[in-house]
């Protein structure tokens, strides 16, 4: 049973930590080193943790509940990963790596056909005449010249005169859908960007309101005052080493 | 024997794997060895999972080599990263070992209070960055630039009750931009990516990725 | 140095900028506008669906969010809910997602008012974590009682009530998934909708909801309700205003502060590049 | 073994007489087909570069600028920080971190011909082995061992996607690379290093498949890989000329994709759409 102080005091650090992560945004500071290294230990102590899970419940439970031999391979090459640490032999961590890279790529190459080539151009097929919608009609033209555009740009061989600018008409030809594949990309960037903007401004209101509620308030003011006072603490460090730094300098060349 | 297994060793074990994971994915395979080759997806996680405790160990290990040799401004911040990773280790190991997973409360106290509020805020941080981004980068140097801004507040318009204020066609334009043009945009990147995904997969099969034959 | 140059200056002072966002988020957080939003086609068609539904109609909500998400999730789930409480319905909750157990709390601190109204076992119950993803999502299909012998509290599910009514995928007349991941989606899509039609409903981040638009479009889902907008719309919809309406006006004022350094950034870099003829340091 | 025997030894039903019952598993004939002619092709035209042909490859400016910012790091005194991502080697972004690894090991030749410092943070431990060898080997085929120092060039952060980034983001201040340079599948963390980086004014090079990341790149970065160029980088940074050469198969792909939507166009108006052909 978890004492009451213990999740009080728990709010308390998970105000702490959010403000002083925030303060980095303004300069980075011994307060934001100490939550960067806390937060740091946690998660790499919640990775070795989901490795452990992720060994104990899919590797070595089928092996011993239901006699699986096959996973002793997996558990075999996880095992080379250690081998690290055995000097001369350090290279046989190579397989572990490339044990799991085999299952990435494989992953990655055998969906690829379908998901990123086929499937896109099955979507880039539409209809360049859209009986009584003018407005439909013109999308399409334009949503098929962007891709095709698109699709030159990322050309890299065979790029008509290797790429220099010459007036033949197939190079023309080019570099109009070139720029038309450019502009799309460049219209997709920007609705893009502003897009995320809405979710990153959500996380950010999520935060405030822990910040604001009544049990973090408190911790929320404290944790603020300390921050400001260690952001003037490393501005004045950086002054201090800077006038340091320039009068050595001009002593003696600095050492890379 | 050591430059066979050092260099066409590994090269032997992705080639295999690939071929095995493609051929069961494009044919039709007999039932146990389509269950064969779920296992074997499952088996790059579970040899993934010896890989996360060594790199844990490795962090552990590179900051205790601070701790012993007392860097002056990183020793202190390394000793909190030690007794986190520690602390944070031995309570999950607990929860796994026991069966309780990520229930087990000490874990649990330090998940719940240090990482996820630490996870959501540097995601947030974004906020900031993309408020000085905006003032410094988003600069209207040519004309793909003034297309990629105007799209921009589009579309930041139309998501927003600021747009409709000023004028309410701004959500239908964000809609219809983000429905057609936008989707059309990515497309030649999308098949680009894929066919380099392919032919990275065939470098790496061939041994001509990764390795440095001097 | 002009005028120009001097403003820009100042004005490429980060720090500056940060303190102007911070306040132009915490005004409206704290004192609420109301600035009037457009309510979306989909989301109005979202609610005509939800509103047409049979009295007590019989719901599954899937909750597969983490807590960073819950932000732009919770409201349009919990709106969704105070609008369905009205029909007296039966809902079996259940999560996929390892971080679902701890998200179902807070809903319920999100939404005592609707948590009140239904009798655990009877009108509701939570499943918790089912870990096997798309595996466990098709075995729900084919009967909760007899995949799921115990609830996420260690009740066992043989003798509640509700279970009489909704059982199997034939039974429910409404599968809701809430998640800040796409491929959940994909599992009901092909373990719910395919074989058995039963029909769905998107609650997603903004930020995914292009990825599952084609789900939609298809026809293979009803509707989306997409991030806090959506989930803002949903509340004006129900008329009970929520915390998602009052982060609307946060989000206008802060979605402003960007369009604005946007454009007072290539104002001034414009004017003193005009009058310098070069372009000044990045 | 090959594969036909593998097969017909373990045939299906009995309606496959005897030998092989090689079926296409619903709907992905065609791209079995695409992805057959894309291998065979990338290892026709790497036969024929080692046989001496060369095909040349349009300019791609980012590439061209490692060389120049790693030179700059040097001239001021200030290290080079590369980076390539968190998660896992067993996910379907496993080609990017392939490309992150194989421009990390050219700017690692590259640093052992400048004699620069070379700080690569990454999130990925599978990959622990792999970067402590191509960086090793990069100041070693340089001629340089022994500015080799794993601790210091050698950074595996954890593969937390936020802890990741906040290690990251101090990295970048703290150290004050003269150069940063980011290939590999990126995720939000994307915006928070390139700003961090523009903040200490680092010549920075970016690039990612992941094509919702693209934009911050474009906007924040002094040179970009756009989506493809990551994977076109990876081979130029190899140096080989036959991994170079593949890329013209990568070429022939696009030109594929071309041809059938251009060809759908056509049949659509005649009420044949060819989409649905694409996927028996």
């Amino acid at each position: 049973m978890v004492l009451p102080y213990w999740d009080v005091f728990g709010v308390w650090i998970a105000a702490a930590i959010t403000v002083w992560l925030y303060s980095f945004a303004f300069k980075d500071n011994v307060l934001y080193k100490f939550s960067e290294h806390l937060f740091l230990g946690v998660a790499a102590g919640y990775s070795f943790t989901l490795g452990l899970d992720a060994i104990s419940r899919t590797g070595i439970a089928p092996i011993v509940t239901e006699g699986e031999l096959g996973y002793i391979v997996p558990i075999i090459f996880g095992l080379l990963f250690f081998g690290k640490y055995l000097g001369r032999y350090a290279w046989i961590a190579r397989y572990g790596s490339m044990f799991v890279l085999g299952v990435g790529l494989s992953l990655a190459v055998r969906t690829a056909p379908e998901a990123f080539i086929l499937k896109q151009v099955a979507a880039s097929i539409l209809p360049l005449y859209v009986p009584g919608d003018p407005v439909m009609t013109i999308t399409h033209i334009l949503m098929v010249l962007i891709i095709i555009g698109g699709l030159l740009y990322f050309v890299f061989t065979f790029v008509p005169g290797g790429g220099e600018r010459r007036p033949t008409a197939s190079y023309r030809v080019y570099e109009v859908l070139t720029r038309i594949g450019i502009y799309g990309m460049m219209v997709g960037f920007g609705a893009l960007f502003a897009r995320t903007v809405m979710t990153r401004v959500a996380f950010f209101i999520g935060r405030l309101t822990f910040l604001m509620s009544p049990e973090a308030l408190g911790a929320t003011i404290v944790a603020t005052i300390l921050a400001a006072i260690a952001i003037v603490y490393s501005y004045t460090q950086e002054r201090r080493r800077s006038t340091a730094g320039s009068a050595q300098s001009s002593g003696a060349a600095q050492t890379s | 024997m050591s430059v066979v297994a050092r260099r066409y060793g590994p090269q032997a074990v992705i080639l295999l794997m690939m071929l095995f994971l493609l051929v069961t994915y494009f044919f039709v395979m007999p039932e146990e060895v389509m269950g064969f080759e779920a296992n074997v997806i499952k088996w790059g996680s579970i040899a993934a999972g010896f890989a996360m405790m060594v790199g844990a160990i490795d962090i552990l290990r590179y900051h205790i080599a601070f701790l012993v040799r007392r860097t002056p401004g990183q020793w202190l911040y390394s000793l909190v990263l030690i007794v986190a990773l520690l602390l944070t280790a031995a309570t999950g190991t607990i929860g796994v070992v026991t069966g309780v997973g990520t229930t087990y409360e000490p874990f649990a106290w330090l998940y719940n209070n240090i990482y996820v509020p630490a996870d959501a805020t540097i995601y947030s941080i974004l906020v900031f960055y993309i408020a000085s981004a905006s003032f410094r980068a988003f600069r209207v140097r040519n004309a793909p630039a003034l297309l990629l801004l105007i799209v921009g507040l589009i579309v930041m318009l139309g998501n927003t009750s600021l747009g409709y204020v000023i004028w309410p066609g701004f959500t239908p334009l964000s809609v219809w931009l983000n429905k057609n043009i936008v989707a059309a945009a990515f497309r030649p990147i999308i098949i680009g990516a894929g066919l380099g995904i392919i032919i990275t997969g065939l470098r790496t099969i061939l041994g001509r990725e990764l390795y440095r034959r001097e | 140095m002009s005028v120009a140059e001097k403003i820009y200056n100042i004005l490429s002072i980060r720090q500056l900028l940060y303190v102007l966002l911070i306040i132009m988020v915490l005004i409206p957080l704290l004192h609420p506008f109301g600035i009037p939003i457009s309510i979306s086609s989909r989301v109005r068609e979202v609610y005509k669906y939800i509103e047409n539904l049979p009295d007590n109609p019989k719901v599954l909500i899937e909750i597969y969010y983490e807590p960073a998400a819950a932000t732009e999730l919770e409201p349009a789930v919990g709106a969704i809910l105070r609008h369905l409480v009205a029909k007296n319905p039966k809902i079996v909750f259940v999560s996929l997602i390892a971080t679902g157990p701890i998200m179902f709390e807070r809903l319920k601190s999100y939404v005592p008012d609707v948590f009140e109204k239904l009798k655990y076992g009877e009108d509701y119950v939570y499943l918790g974590f089912l870990t096997g993803g798309e595996t466990a999502c098709a075995s729900l299909a084919r009967g909760i009682k007899e995949y799921v012998v115990r609830d996420n509290y260690g009740r066992p599910t043989a003798d509640m009530p509700i279970f009489k009514y909704a059982n199997k995928a034939e039974d429910f007349d409404l599968v809701i998934i809430a998640s800040s991941g796409t491929d959940v989606f994909e599992w009901y899509v092909r373990q719910w909708f395919t074989p058995y039609h039963v029909p769905l409903l998107f609650v997603a981040l903004s930020v995914i909801a292009p990825s599952i638009e084609p789900f939609v479009a298809a026809g293979q889902a009803i509707g989306m309700i997409v991030g806090q907008r959506g989930a803002a719309e949903y509340e004006l919809l129900i008329g009970k205003p929520g915390s998602a309406l009052a982060a609307m006006d946060a989000q206008s004022f802060a979605h402003g502060l960007v369009i604005a350094f946007i454009i007072l950034g290539n104002v001034f870099y414009w004017i003193i590049r005009l009058q310098r003829k070069e372009i000044p340091g990045r | 073994m090959s594969i036909k025997k593998f097969i017909s030894k373990r045939s299906v039903d009995s309606n496959t007489i005897g030998g092989l019952a090689l079926v296409f598993a619903a709907g992905r004939g065609v791209a079995f087909f695409l992805l057959l002619i894309l291998f065979v092709l990338g290892y026709y035209y790497m036969k024929s570069a080692e046989r001496g042909k060369r095909y040349p490859i349009r300019r791609i400016r980012a590439f061209e600028a490692v060389e120049e910012a790693v030179g700059r790091a040097v001239e001021m005194g200030r290290p080079i920080h590369f980076t390539f991502g968190f998660g896992n080697l067993y996910s379907s972004v496993a080609p990017q971190y392939v490309a992150g690894l194989a421009v990390l090991s050219y700017v690692a030749r590259l640093a052992g011909k400048y004699g620069a410092r070379l700080i690569a943070t990454f999130g990925v431990p599978e990959a622990i082995p792999i970067v402590e060898e191509l960086v090793r080997e990069g100041y070693r085929s340089a001629g340089r061992p022994e500015l080799y120092k794993p601790e210091d060039n050698v950074r595996y952060l954890t593969n937390m996607q936020f802890a990741y980034a906040s290690a990251v983001q101090a990295t970048l201040i703290r150290e004050r690379p003269g150069a940063n340079i980011m290939v590999g599948p990126f995720y939000a963390e994307s915006l928070i290093f390139a700003e961090a980086g523009s903040w200490t004014g680092a010549l920075q090079i970016a690039g990612t498949a992941r094509e919702t990341q693209i934009p911050f790149f474009v906007l924040v970065c002094d040179y970009v890989f756009i989506g493809e160029e990551i994977f076109a980088a990876a081979a130029l940074a190899s140096g080989d000329p036959a991994i170079i050469a593949t890329i013209r198969s990568q070429d022939v792909g696009k030109l594929i994709a071309l041809a059938l939507i251009i060809l759908g166009l056509i049949l659509l108006p005649l009420g044949l759409n060819l989409g649905n052909f694409l996927f028996i």
